[in-house]
């Protein structure tokens, strides 16, 4: 604990010169940081929105890491099911409530059948999963790009003679995810109820349930696991899938929560994949571990965005998140282990 | 124009786009020989190419400027060697975290300096030959190299004969450092002469790529950078020479390429055994 | 005060207190940028010329840049909470921050929006809008008085990604040269990035092992290093959005304006003077307002007056150009 | 003055004393046996001397001066040398690059090649220089580990039960490189084992711990075989097998009935060719042959590592679909495997739930209350000593990890018993339990393969003995008629 005070402390110094050097006042930015994200019902709505793609991103990974799959593609998953969310919204002409879980339906299982793919290459052919699921994100990111740019497929109606930008049209009010309370006050999305419904579930599965023992034994010692009855293709693909799955309802969550645009955008994602991952890789995969530390990252998020506001370049923000980042994984090692290796 | 003078058009601009990713692949191949999956070389890239920039600006020399490149890419492995392989930080968490964090910072210096553009400095393309023989002869044949070899594919072995594992796979993202530094001072320096936000644009991640593709050899890495150069030279230059394609399909090229290089092939290659796997040592 | 510049319509609502809007003492502009605001090019000058005549005036401006268009609603939320007078948007990429200014904390802000894409106006807003067609067929005609000049017929444009916004500009650049060269042509390349020099010089560089003449690099950060290329072959060179005739390093041949931070200074003036309505558009006419408009950095004398009357037909609507491009486009 | 002496070293995990103030005398020239019952604390008192653990108390003199190994590559300028089973070699590198590993200096291959061809002859150690290790048998891969570690030059050898994988040939060889290495060459050798007879035969001297305490201390001469044993395990031992004594008595033979419970046919796999072989209830077939015939690779098939090329495997009559994952279990097959660390335990998952990890329920739920219930019964009975049932298996002695996998595949009630060097890493008295056990399996109705390179092991045990060479069955013979001297001959592939 204390350690984790001296490198918070270190990197809020390392952040306080910077802020100086551009004629900034550290003690505004703090407060700014603050403001923005727990200071008042608005800060923190805004918090809690970026907590829920975060920990469902976060959930996922922990499941396919305990299966000893390390799945590095979340950020291509989370677009993909942000694409087929946005597609699913824009076409379908469904009820309300029957629109909002086929939104969310169509974006968890097309990134769960993207993430599979990583899978399916794994079996035939021995591709790395590490490797796939990395290179798949870039190829996502040109997929989104292509329907987004692309006049018969997704990109937004052109309106009178005006251009048209490479985006969706936005999603119908009636897509939306509700929310109790509304903005300014404070906003409990139903994303965030998913997503701690996600990782609560993820801990029960894979402490409580055969399946989620099964999953923990491949990712420790694959050979045991086989040696025992488990299926190891089935498990490794399920669980990969299942956090691709988990990855695409962020997605969804994220295009239809208040946060966003409610349209698919090609930097949509504002890099939550990527943040989603680290919040598991901090957390030790251990899903329940991952609520408070996305809700970390939900702060600085939130911190960092009302900090940029404040005239601080917003570069200086994602500079102080990610030291503030470091401070809190560096403590984890005692000092001892310094000394060897 | 006849097809020759195509063919060299495209030929020329692939090597100068291939340049800087067969510098910088150097530098990854040998750091994943030695088990670290290093995902911050786009942010040695990006760095060193601010740097050099900076540096060449103020002192008028390029080559000055390359050194600081290199420098400040050595710095870069320098930092994620010690959080990874000495605070044993995650290395994927340090990775991702110096990405964010070179980003950020290079982005932020550029606001407060103008450094103009200076004529690009082709030189240093002569030492990419040397290089890589000097990276296949230190992985291959020298006792660092073994040591290295040793550390990537079984790290307690390694541990028990007496090599120091941390210090060899920090050493490791050290020349990882050095060489994708050069290479992004060469893209800067070399090929642009002026710095611009985020100017890598993902080259780092397309290194990576690039040594998965080659399946942790030299020759087929270098291989990978040239396919990847020259299908984004076919990309910027068909339409000069009248050819339209699908330009999602192609920057997404290199990236399918690399797959579907996996799926023909990974049977085939073998990966350094504990890529990707921290060493702490305990239990035997 | 200045007089209300023609083309403002009349009908808008003033926003009380102007430009003091929410009374607290001073005048706060808050901008939000969609690009780095530290581009050398468009996104710079938006902000530039902000903060220079805010200075002058002796406002403070909270300036953000490249905002996530994602977020662009969140950040403008976080803009009002500073209390800003004035909500400026950048560009229409960020144009879903617009419904912030119905919200409560937005109440007592007036809002800037420059909108070439399909912005739809609401009573918070002021829009600021021109016709890409106009200023593009126009750099097409100068480049092409240019490269009549030099004998030449092929021109090249690079531009990041293929958007529908550069796809237009590209077409209407095409249109202008034709104007003067009917059997030109126009390569067009689309590097991906507004801002990978890399990519972006290869592109040029293709075309110049093309033989074009003339090359647009309608770029964002790559710019000037596309740039440079084009003045080591001495090809004739355009900026993309601003002034930059006294630019040396690199040197540019035709400056075509369409500066966001022009039009945006424009309504910074009524604004000070307390005359910005929201509610209304702003239409900037190519050869009736001072913006946008094109400029031959070393034009002869014969050129300049060619420019000059094409432009001037074009204010006086004799010459129609979305018909000129659909004519000459393709 | 001693090569090696130890002072009082002291090592606690929690409120486990794995060492208790052990006091110990290396002397130059001598071959010094370290002996304890499993979890006794040797392998833990190795690891404080090679710096890969560190000490609580105590002192560590080198030829009479203090010294303390940080790290393995302290411990190889101290001249200490160890001869690990795992982990030391680099499988894709060559023999020479192994060996060279950790030296300094410009490489030299010719060089390296030679001085390796020249150890060879030396200690009569013949390996391949410029093969790969992991082409190399287990036997091969220990010369080579010598190799590496005499060319250390070691004042101190140290090896840590280094025949668990050798033939008895191969371990005859091993000692008499060992004897030169110490009475020519002058080290100090300290020799881990639970084979008592090896330490008898090869040792000067010998020291026992218990319970992390030095309880024995005595020149090898001076004592006997049912001695070490009391010292080691408290009580008498009286199974000769479990001694690694050839019975004096033929094991008499149960009557076996019935049909096979298990019958392999055709059995075609990597190193296997055509094995047919058949377990009736009630028998224990023993499975003897020397390393790197194939016994490995039965023991993969039954795992379910390997899909075999062709060839089916009967559970009880039925043929099993080997491609299912856990279909012999299901089936009623029961296996120890011999590698246990690659397939039969999860090292970091805990002692319960390796206890009970084939044994789950049928339900989506686990019911944890029952698998702990289980697993402390197991424990239990086969006296697995842990600080906790929580505790990670890797916190175990090698000997526990060996009863955990035991007791979780004899807790199913197998139909089928399958056991490859089942004593490896065991202390005399788990031996002699676990053969008890088998025994009594047998006599239940189990039917009891047993796969073994000890050849007292499968005579003290076996009803049957097949005889494996070069992938197939070389012969069968009845336990009664077997000698030692046939079964080397079938070995060695002759008559059958
Ligand atoms: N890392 C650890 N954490 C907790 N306990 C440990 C750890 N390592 C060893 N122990 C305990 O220390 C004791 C001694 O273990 P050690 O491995 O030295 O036994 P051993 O004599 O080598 O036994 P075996 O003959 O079974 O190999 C055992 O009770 C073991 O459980
Ligand atoms: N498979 C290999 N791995 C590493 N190095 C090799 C290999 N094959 C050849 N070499 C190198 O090639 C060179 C020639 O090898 P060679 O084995 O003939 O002995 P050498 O190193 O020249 O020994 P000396 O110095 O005694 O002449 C050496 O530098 C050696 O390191
Ligand atoms: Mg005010
Ligand atoms: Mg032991």
């Amino acid at each position: 604990m204390t350690r984790t005070a001296a490198w918070s402390a270190l990197a809020l110094l390392v952040s306080a010169v910077l802020i100086v050097a551009t004629g900034g006042s550290p003690v505004e930015a703090m407060q700014a940081l603050v403001r923005g994200s727990v200071a008042d019902a608005t800060a923190i709505s805004v918090t809690l929105l970026y907590a829920a793609p975060l920990l469902l991103i976060a959930a996922g990974a922990c499941v396919s890491a305990s299966a000893g799959v390390f799945n590095i593609g979340q950020e291509g998953q989370v677009l993909i099911g942000a694409l087929a969310g946005a597609a699913a919204g824009l076409r379908l002409a469904l009820p309300g409530p029957a629109l909002i879980a086929v939104v969310g339906l169509a974006g968890a299982l097309a990134a769960g059948f993207w993430a599979w793919l990583s899978a399916l290459m794994h079996r035939l052919r021995g591709v790395d999963i590490v490797v796939s699921t990395l290179l798949m994100t870039f190829v996502a990111q040109q997929v989104v790009a292509f329907a987004v740019n692309t006049p018969w497929l997704l990109q937004e109606s052109r309106l009178g003679r005006a251009t048209v930008l490479p985006q969706t049209n936005k999603l119908p009010p009636r897509a939306l995810l509700g929310s109790l309370g509304s903005y300014p006050g404070l906003q409990l999305n139903a994303g965030l109820l998913i997503a701690v419904a996600a990782a609560v579930s993820v801990a029960v599965l894979l402490t409580r349930t055969r399946w989620g023992f099964r999953v923990t034994m491949l990712g420790l010692n694959p050979a045991a696991a086989a040696h025992s009855g488990v299926r190891v293709t089935v498990v490794t693909g399920s669980a990969l899938a299942i956090s691709g799955t988990l990855a695409g309802l962020a997605g969804a969550v994220l295009l239809t929560s208040p946060l966003s645009t409610n349209r698919l955008q090609p930097g949509g994602t504002l890099g939550l994949g990527w943040d989603g991952l680290l919040v598991a890789l901090i957390a030790r995969n251990r899903p329940l571990l991952a609520i408070p530390v996305a809700l970390l990252f939900a702060v600085l998020r939130s911190g960092g965005s009302f900090l940029a506001a404040t005239g601080v370049p917003s570069y200086l923000a994602d500079i102080v998140k990610a030291l503030l980042v470091l401070a809190f994984v560096a403590p984890r090692v005692p000092w001892r282990r310094l000394a060897v290796a | 124009m006849n097809l020759l003078d195509d063919l060299g058009t495209v030929l020329s601009s692939s090597l100068r786009l291939t340049a800087p990713l067969a510098f910088a692949a150097c530098g990854e191949y040998l750091a994943e020989r030695a088990g670290t999956l290093n995902i911050s070389v786009e942010a040695m890239m990006l760095g060193a190419a601010f740097s050099s920039v900076a540096v060449a600006g103020a002192t008028g020399s390029a080559t000055t400027g390359l050194a600081a490149g290199v420098l400040t890419g050595a710095l870069i492995g320098l930092i994620h060697g010690n959080l990874a392989h000495r605070l044993t930080i995650n290395t994927f968490v340090v990775g991702l975290v110096l990405n964010a964090l070179v980003l950020g910072l290079t982005s932020f210096l550029i606001a407060g300096a103008t450094f103009g553009s200076r004529p690009p400095q082709r030189w240093p393309l002569l030492l990419l030959p040397g290089i890589v023989l000097l990276t296949w002869w230190l992985v291959e044949r020298s006792r660092w190299g073994l040591e290295l070899r040793a550390v990537g594919e079984n790290p307690r072995a390694a541990d028990m004969t007496g090599i120091r594992v941390g210090l060899r796979r920090r050493q490791a993202l050290l020349w990882c450092g050095a060489l994708a530094g050069l290479g992004g001072a060469y893209l800067a320096v070399g090929e642009v002469g002026s710095f611009n936000q985020n100017m890598t644009a993902g080259r780092g991640y397309l290194v990576i790529a690039a040594v998965i593709f080659g399946g942790w050899r030299l020759g087929r890495t270098l291989v990978g950078c040239a396919v990847f150069g020259l299908a984004d030279a076919l990309r910027l230059a068909l339409p000069a020479l009248g050819v339209t394609l699908n330009s999602q399909l192609l920057i997404a090229a290199p990236y399918l390429l690399a797959l579907l290089a996996m799926v023909l092939f990974a049977t085939r290659h073998r990966r350094p055994r504990a890529l990707g796997k921290p060493f702490v040592r305990q239990e035997p | 005060t200045p007089e209300a510049p023609p083309g403002i319509n009349e009908a808008g609502t003033l926003p009380p207190g102007e430009p003091d809007v929410n009374g607290d003492g001073k005048v706060v502009i808050g901008v939000l940028s969609p690009g780095d605001i530290n581009d050398n090019g468009y996104y710079e000058s938006f902000v530039v010329k902000a903060e220079a005549f805010a200075t002058k005036q002796g406002w403070q401006v909270i300036k953000r840049g490249s905002v996530p268009v994602a977020e662009a609603l969140n950040a403008a939320r976080a803009l009002c909470q500073q209390k800003v007078d004035m909500v400026a948007i950048g560009a229409a990429e960020l144009k879903d921050a617009i419904p912030a200014s119905t919200e409560a904390v937005c109440q007592k802000t007036a809002w800037y929006v420059p909108s070439s894409a399909n912005v739809a106006q609401t009573p918070e807003i002021t829009l600021s809008s021109d016709d890409p067609n106009q200023s593009m067929l126009v750099a097409g005609y100068a480049a092409g008085l240019l490269m009549r000049e030099k004998g030449t017929t092929k021109a090249g444009f690079v531009s990041g990604p293929e958007a529908d916004f550069t796809v237009v500009a590209a077409t209407a650049f095409k249109a202008g040269i034709r104007e003067i060269i009917p059997e030109a042509t126009l390569v067009t390349t689309y590097a991906g990035d507004f801002n990978d020099s890399g990519k972006a010089r290869e592109a040029a560089n293709a075309q110049i092992s093309q033989g074009v003449g003339a090359l647009y690099p309608y770029l964002g950060g790559a710019t000037d290093a596309a740039t440079a290329l084009a003045n080591e072959k001495k090809l004739i060179t355009l900026t993309p959005g601003t002034d930059r005739c006294d630019s040396t390093n690199p040197a540019f041949d035709v400056s075509v304006l369409f500066d966001p931070g022009d039009y945006f200074e424009a309504a910074l003036t009524l604004f000070a003077a307390g005359q910005l309505r929201m509610g209304v558009t702003k239409v900037w006419q190519l050869g009736v307002d001072p913006y946008p408009t094109v400029k031959l950095c070393h034009g002869t004398p014969e050129q300049n007056a060619k420019l000059a009357a094409f432009i001037a037909d074009i204010g006086a609507k004799k010459i129609d150009p979305a018909a000129e491009v659909k004519k000459l486009g393709n | 003055m001693g090569a090696l002496t130890l002072r009082g070293i002291t090592k606690r995990y929690g409120t486990v004393v794995a060492c208790d103030a052990v006091d110990l005398d290396v002397e130059r020239g001598e071959i010094h046996g370290l002996l304890g019952e499993n979890g006794a604390g040797k392998s833990t008192l190795m690891r404080i001397l090679l710096g890969l653990e560190t000490r609580d108390a105590g002192t560590i003199l080198r030829d009479g001066r203090p010294v303390t190994a940080g790290s393995p590559r302290e411990a190889v300028a101290l001249g200490i040398g160890m001869v690990h089973q795992h982990f030391s070699l680099v499988e894709p590198l060559t023999v020479w690059e192994n060996v060279i590993l950790g030296d300094t200096g410009r490489i030299r291959r010719s060089r390296a090649c030679a001085e390796i061809h020249e150890m060879s002859q030396r200690y009569g150690l013949p390996v391949d220089p410029l093969a790969t290790v992991a082409s190399l048998s287990a036997g091969e891969r220990q010369r080579v580990e010598l190799i590496k570690c005499l060319r250390r030059d070691p004042a101190v050898l140290i090896l840590d039960e280094p025949t668990s994988v050798l033939t008895r040939a191969e371990s005859a060889e091993l000692f008499a490189v060992l004897r030169r290495v110490v009475r020519s060459e002058g080290r100090a050798v300290v020799l881990i084992s639970h084979k008592l007879a090896e330490i008898t035969a090869a040792t000067d001297r010998v020291t026992v711990l218990r319970h992390g305490r030095v309880v024995f201390r005595s020149a090898t001469a001076a004592t006997d075989v049912a001695e070490l044993a009391r010292q080691m395990v408290g009580r008498e031992v009286a199974d000769a097998a479990a001694l690694g004594l050839i019975p004096a008595a033929p094991h008499v033979p149960e009557k076996a009935q019935g049909d096979p419970a298990l019958r392999i046919r055709g059995l075609t796999a990597p190193g296997l060719t055509g094995i047919d072989l058949e377990v009736r209830p009630g028998e224990i077939a023993g499975l003897y042959g020397a390393e790197g015939n194939g016994q490995a690779q039965i023991g993969d098939v039954l795992c379910g590592l390997v899909t075999p090329d062709a060839g089916t495997v009967e559970v009880g009559g039925v043929p099993v679909d080997l491609r299912t994952p856990g279909a012999l279990h299901t089936a009623g097959l029961g296996i120890v495997p011999e590698d246990r660390h690659r397939a039969a335990v999860v090292p970091a998952m805990s002692v319960a739930a390796n206890l009970t990890m084939k044994d789950l329920g049928t339900r989506v739920w686990l019911d944890r209350r029952r698998l702990r219930r289980r697993a402390r019964e197991l424990a239990a009975e086969f006296g697995v000593v842990a600080t906790s049932l929580d505790a990670p298996l890797s916190s175990l002695s090698g000997g526990n990890q060996q009863r955990v996998v035991l007791a979780r595949e004899l807790s199913g009630d197998p139909r089928v018993l399958v056991l490859a060097q089942p004593t490896q890493g065991l202390d005399v008295g788990a031996a002699e339990d676990l053969h008890e056990r088998l025994r009594r399996c047998a006599h239940d109705g189990m039917a009891v393969l047993l796969i073994s390179t000890e050849i007292e092991e499968v005579l003290g045990l076996a009803d049957r003995v097949l005889v494996i060479a070069s992938g197939r069955v070389a012969g069968e013979l009845h336990a009664a008629e077997a000698t030692p001297e046939q079964l080397g001959m079938l070995v060695g592939g002759g008559a059958g």
